[in-house]
């Protein structure tokens, strides 16, 4: 309940959302997908739901990325759009 | 002192938005990884900031604490992609 | 020889013999499991419990041995790899004591790298480098404290480390460079004994 | 026309719960590429997950963990509008992390389906089943 | 298509602002989703169940049930990565190598050679492989068992602060994932096998559900942990409490050795051979 | 204001002006290799900065409570001190792996050339 930074947070959240899907290379997409979900996790805690916060920092800084950098790694990184 | 911590924290905000562009705009991969290195860490201190604000620190640090631990785990697996496959550019078209 | 580790480009001017394939065979560790890493782990596990959980009732302090039990069982051998417990205090005492020398040396550092920042001319100022040199460092802890410690003091970032102790190190300016190997070394050398 | 603009002006983070969903969405839709569609998916599901999330939010209250550690001993009576409502959380907490375990099959089946086929494009996938 | 899906998503959030106005206003202490159950749990939550988290309470005693299902659900995901990647055929057409571990010397078998698979002084190496790193090494030595402490007091302390069995979990895993990428696959198969990890994930859902239905013995309703008591030597209260933590513990073991499954079969695309 | 509020708050702003130091840097900075000197030392330094000030301010109130949540904080400033060089050492060798060229002056010169 900290709206401006609130604010702000969410802006960012929208331009990682969209660089996520846009980038030409599912390496950076999956990066990028881990910095929409740092700032997600910031959004949790502002609005002050403390424990969804928790998962979402523990799952999307430890978990989900490595997910995605393995299946990458196991893919190809090539994209077409 | 509340005062300070919302500058603070909005100030931190900004920040990651200037960091934010390196992540999203960076031309290579490992420009956006140091982007979200960045990014990472402002969100430990902003995540603290957050909690004075609220005035319970004693739970946010938890959170802050987990995420100082497991933040370099992603830049280790892309970095280790990079180590394990060579070349930046070969697999990416139009480049 | 088959991992092959040097790319395409040849006008890099990394040298990529440095970065040598071999891992370093340990000889055969002798079967022997010396108790003393399990017990310091699980001594360290205990006083970051008491820390972490502020709760000091009996359940909550049993809840705490079991966890730490549970951690030392799983990585044990991970924290503390000498066998013996002589030299480690010592050891301890002067790497504290060289921490407020790092510190004082980090903050420098990042005045200098701040300075470049806010530089108008600043592509003027830089002229990354990147150099190598060979550390008199043995031991393994050693090592990885004075990489580390390369790694946050003045414009300098350590690029690779060789098992025989050859530093690859990238610097921002010329004069960053030039203080390496220097004090800093025979500190963390002498934190070790060396 | 005042009171219309200012019923949009305090629900800002529905903007962004909208604007995520379309962006989830047209990931889905239009992206061939099956690992931009997975981080499509993904983003649509945290979008749901935020809905929730701020319709839980209550102004001027704390966090849902009481204050004292006693609280059974209720000296003075715990009052429902001082914490935040924590059943959105609940439900959501779950939600998190079954979207990991989801996500991990996704890509489990989009390796599987570079193993068959040899790319994750949709188009070149759909050309390879027609050939034949 | 791009086109077919712009007009699409326009059509969809254009109704979801049409409908905007109808949504509670943010903040709002009156909305329907603060007014019916939840001023129930939280002015009843920490006298019933001995835990000032609400979430926790809620999470592992109101709606346990749900909660069982929602790790089974991840068990059975766990479950269906394994049988989707997992091959057992040995891939034989590429060359392996080996290292001798007296000597270091790197010895290459192309196809149809005769391997010293079995060897004591020998040990495969991965094929496209990376030099040993001191730095990293040595970083998640230090770390790793810190992490796993923290994992274990966020189970542990679920009820007081921000945590328990999924968070903790998720950090377990994640530790043990944090190992396997400093290190390779098979020194984390010497710590924690595949086996091993698919019994722990069955046996966390089946504390879960072997607790319930200790409850049912005890005569009471399915996860009504207040039965306990007699079992565990406290009130009713407090077995209300020790009976979150146990299904928390069942909770966390099973996320734990599901993420562990899903990062070894994704990493190694089913082989287990070579990881990221 | 107490005397520990002042220290605190300086200690917070010194913090900040690391991090923007940081954040500009990693934008002004030529190439790759050079970008992580900000992106390693300012971080790290800001961090450590801030979150000093905010366990000193933290100490306001000497109780149990007050003191194991500042005692947590410098525990994440260890961690940050292990893990941060780490992160920066993993990132600078995958750049070199992956063959990534070095800026240096003379490439520059080239380029006006």
């Amino acid at each position: 309940m900290i709206w401006p930074v609130d604010l702000i947070i969410m802006l960012l959240v929208m331009v990682s959302g969209i660089g996520a899907i846009m980038v030409r290379d599912l390496l950076g997409a999956a990066v990028l997908f881990g910095v929409y979900s740092f700032l997600m996790c910031l959004l949790y805690a502002i609005m002050g739901a403390v424990d969804v916060a928790f998962t979402e920092a523990s799952v999307g800084a430890g978990v989900s990325s490595v997910f995605f950098v393995a299946a990458v790694f196991r893919t190809s990184r090539r994209t077409k759009d | 002192m509340q005062a300070i911590f919302l500058y603070a924290s909005v100030f931190l905000a900004c920040l990651m938005g200037l960091s934010l562009y390196r992540s999203v705009f960076g031309p290579t991969v490992l420009d956006r990884i140091i982007g979200v290195n960045a990014i990472g860490s402002k969100t430990t201190t902003l995540l603290i900031l957050i909690g004075l604000i609220y005035e319970r620190v004693d739970m946010f640090v938890d959170i802050a604490l987990a995420y100082a631990t497991l933040n370099f785990i992603a830049v280790l697996a892309a970095s280790r992609y990079f180590q394990k496959k060579k070349g930046l550019f070969d697999e990416v078209e139009g480049r | 020889m088959s991992a092959n580790t040097k790319p395409d480009n040849p006008n890099n001017p990394i040298d990529y013999q440095a970065y040598s394939p071999f891992k370093p065979f340990e000889p055969p560790t002798p079967p022997e499991r010396s108790p003393l890493p399990y017990f310091f782990t699980f001594c360290v596990c205990m006083i970051t419990w008491l820390v972490l959980s502020g709760k000091f009732d009996l359940f909550h302090i049993s809840l705490g041995v079991v966890s730490s039990a549970i951690v030392t069982y799983t990585s044990g051998d991970m924290l503390l790899r000498a066998r013996r417990l002589k030299g480690l205090p010592g050891n301890w005492l002067r790497f504290i004591a060289y921490v407020p020398w790092l510190l004082f040396e980090i903050f420098r550092a990042n005045m200098h790298v701040m300075r470049l920042v806010f530089h108008p001319r600043m592509m003027d100022l830089i002229d990354p480098r990147m150099f190598r040199f060979q550390s008199r460092l043995e031991d393994e802890t050693a090592r990885f404290i004075f990489a580390n410690s390369i790694t946050l003091t003045p414009g300098t970032i350590t690029v690779y480390v060789s098992i025989f102790g050859k530093y690859t190190v990238h610097a921002i300016d010329k004069a960053s460079g030039q203080g390496l190997p220097g004090e800093m070394e025979d500190r963390v050398g002498a934190i070790f004994g060396e | 026309m005042e009171a219309i603009l200012s019923s949009f002006l305090t629900k800002y983070n529905y903007w962004v719960f909208i604007g995520l969903v379309m962006i989830g969405m047209y990931a889905l839709i239009a992206k061939r590429n099956l690992v931009k569609k997975i981080i499509g998916m993904n983003i649509f599901q945290t979008a749901v997950i935020l809905f929730y999330v701020s319709i839980g939010a209550k102004q001027g209250s704390t966090i849902p963990i009481l204050d004292s550690g006693h609280g059974h001993d209720a000296h003075h009576a715990v009052q429902a509008i001082d914490y935040i409502n924590p059943l959105p959380h609940v439900l959501m907490l779950t939600a998190i992390v079954v979207s990991v375990a989801t996500l991990g099959v996704a890509l489990a089946l989009a390796i599987k389906v570079h193993q068959q086929y040899g790319t994750l494009e949709e188009d070149e996938i759909a050309a390879q089943i027609d050939k034949p | 298509m791009r086109f077919i899906a712009l007009i699409t998503i326009l059509l969809m959030g254009g109704l979801l602002f049409y409908g905007l106005p109808d949504f509670p206003d943010w903040g709002d202490p009156a909305s329907p989703a603060s007014t019916h159950v939840s001023p129930y749990y939280i002015e009843h939550g920490a006298a019933d169940t001995h835990a000032p988290n609400i979430v926790t309470a809620v999470l592992a005693d109101y709606r346990g049930y749900d909660t069982m299902f929602e790790t089974a659900v991840i068990f059975s995901a766990g479950l269906a990565c394994f049988f989707l990647l997992r091959t057992f055929r040995q891939k034989s057409a590429e060359t392996k190598l080996y290292r001798h571990i007296p000597t270091g010397v790197t010895l290459r078998i192309e196809k149809g050679g005769k391997t010293p698979a079995g060897s004591e002084e020998f040990e495969p190496i991965d094929s496209h492989w990376v030099p040993y790193d001191m730095i990293i090494n040595m970083t998640c030595r230090l770390i790793v068992p810190f992490v796993q402490l923290f994992a274990l007091y966020v189970i542990a302390h679920g009820h007081y602060s921000p945590g328990g069995g999924f968070q903790g979990g998720v950090i377990f895993g994640a530790a043990i994932i944090l190992f396997a990428i400093s290190h390779d696959l098979r020194s984390v198969f010497r710590r924690l096998q595949e086996k091993t990890a698919i019994l722990l994930s069955a046996a966390g859902v089946l504390i879960y559900a072997g607790t319930g239905v200790l409850c049912l013995i005890l005569g009471g309703n399915f996860l009504d942990y207040s039965r306990l008591a007699g079992l565990l030597g406290v009130d009713a209260v407090m077995a209300r409490s020790h009976g979150i933590l146990i299904v928390e513990i069942g909770v966390g073991l099973a996320v734990m050795a599901v993420m562990v499954m899903l990062y070894y079969n994704l990493s190694s695309a089913g082989r287990h051979d070579e990881g990221l | 204001m107490s005397l520990l509020d002042i220290i605190a708050t300086a200690m917070i702003a010194l913090g900040l002006f690391f991090f923007l130091g940081g954040a500009i840097g990693i934008l002004r900075f030529p190439d790759f290799y050079s970008r992580l000197h900000p992106a390693g030392k300012l971080d790290t330094m800001g961090q450590f900065t801030a979150l000093s000030g905010i366990a000193l301010y933290l100490l306001n109130d000497l109780s149990l409570g007050s003191v194991l949540t500042a005692l947590k904080i410098l525990l994440i400033v260890v961690f940050v001190f292990i893990t941060s060089p780490t992160a920066t050492h993993a990132i600078v060798d995958a750049g070199v792996r992956a063959g990534m060229t070095p800026w240096t002056k003379e490439t520059r010169e080239e380029g006006r050339r």
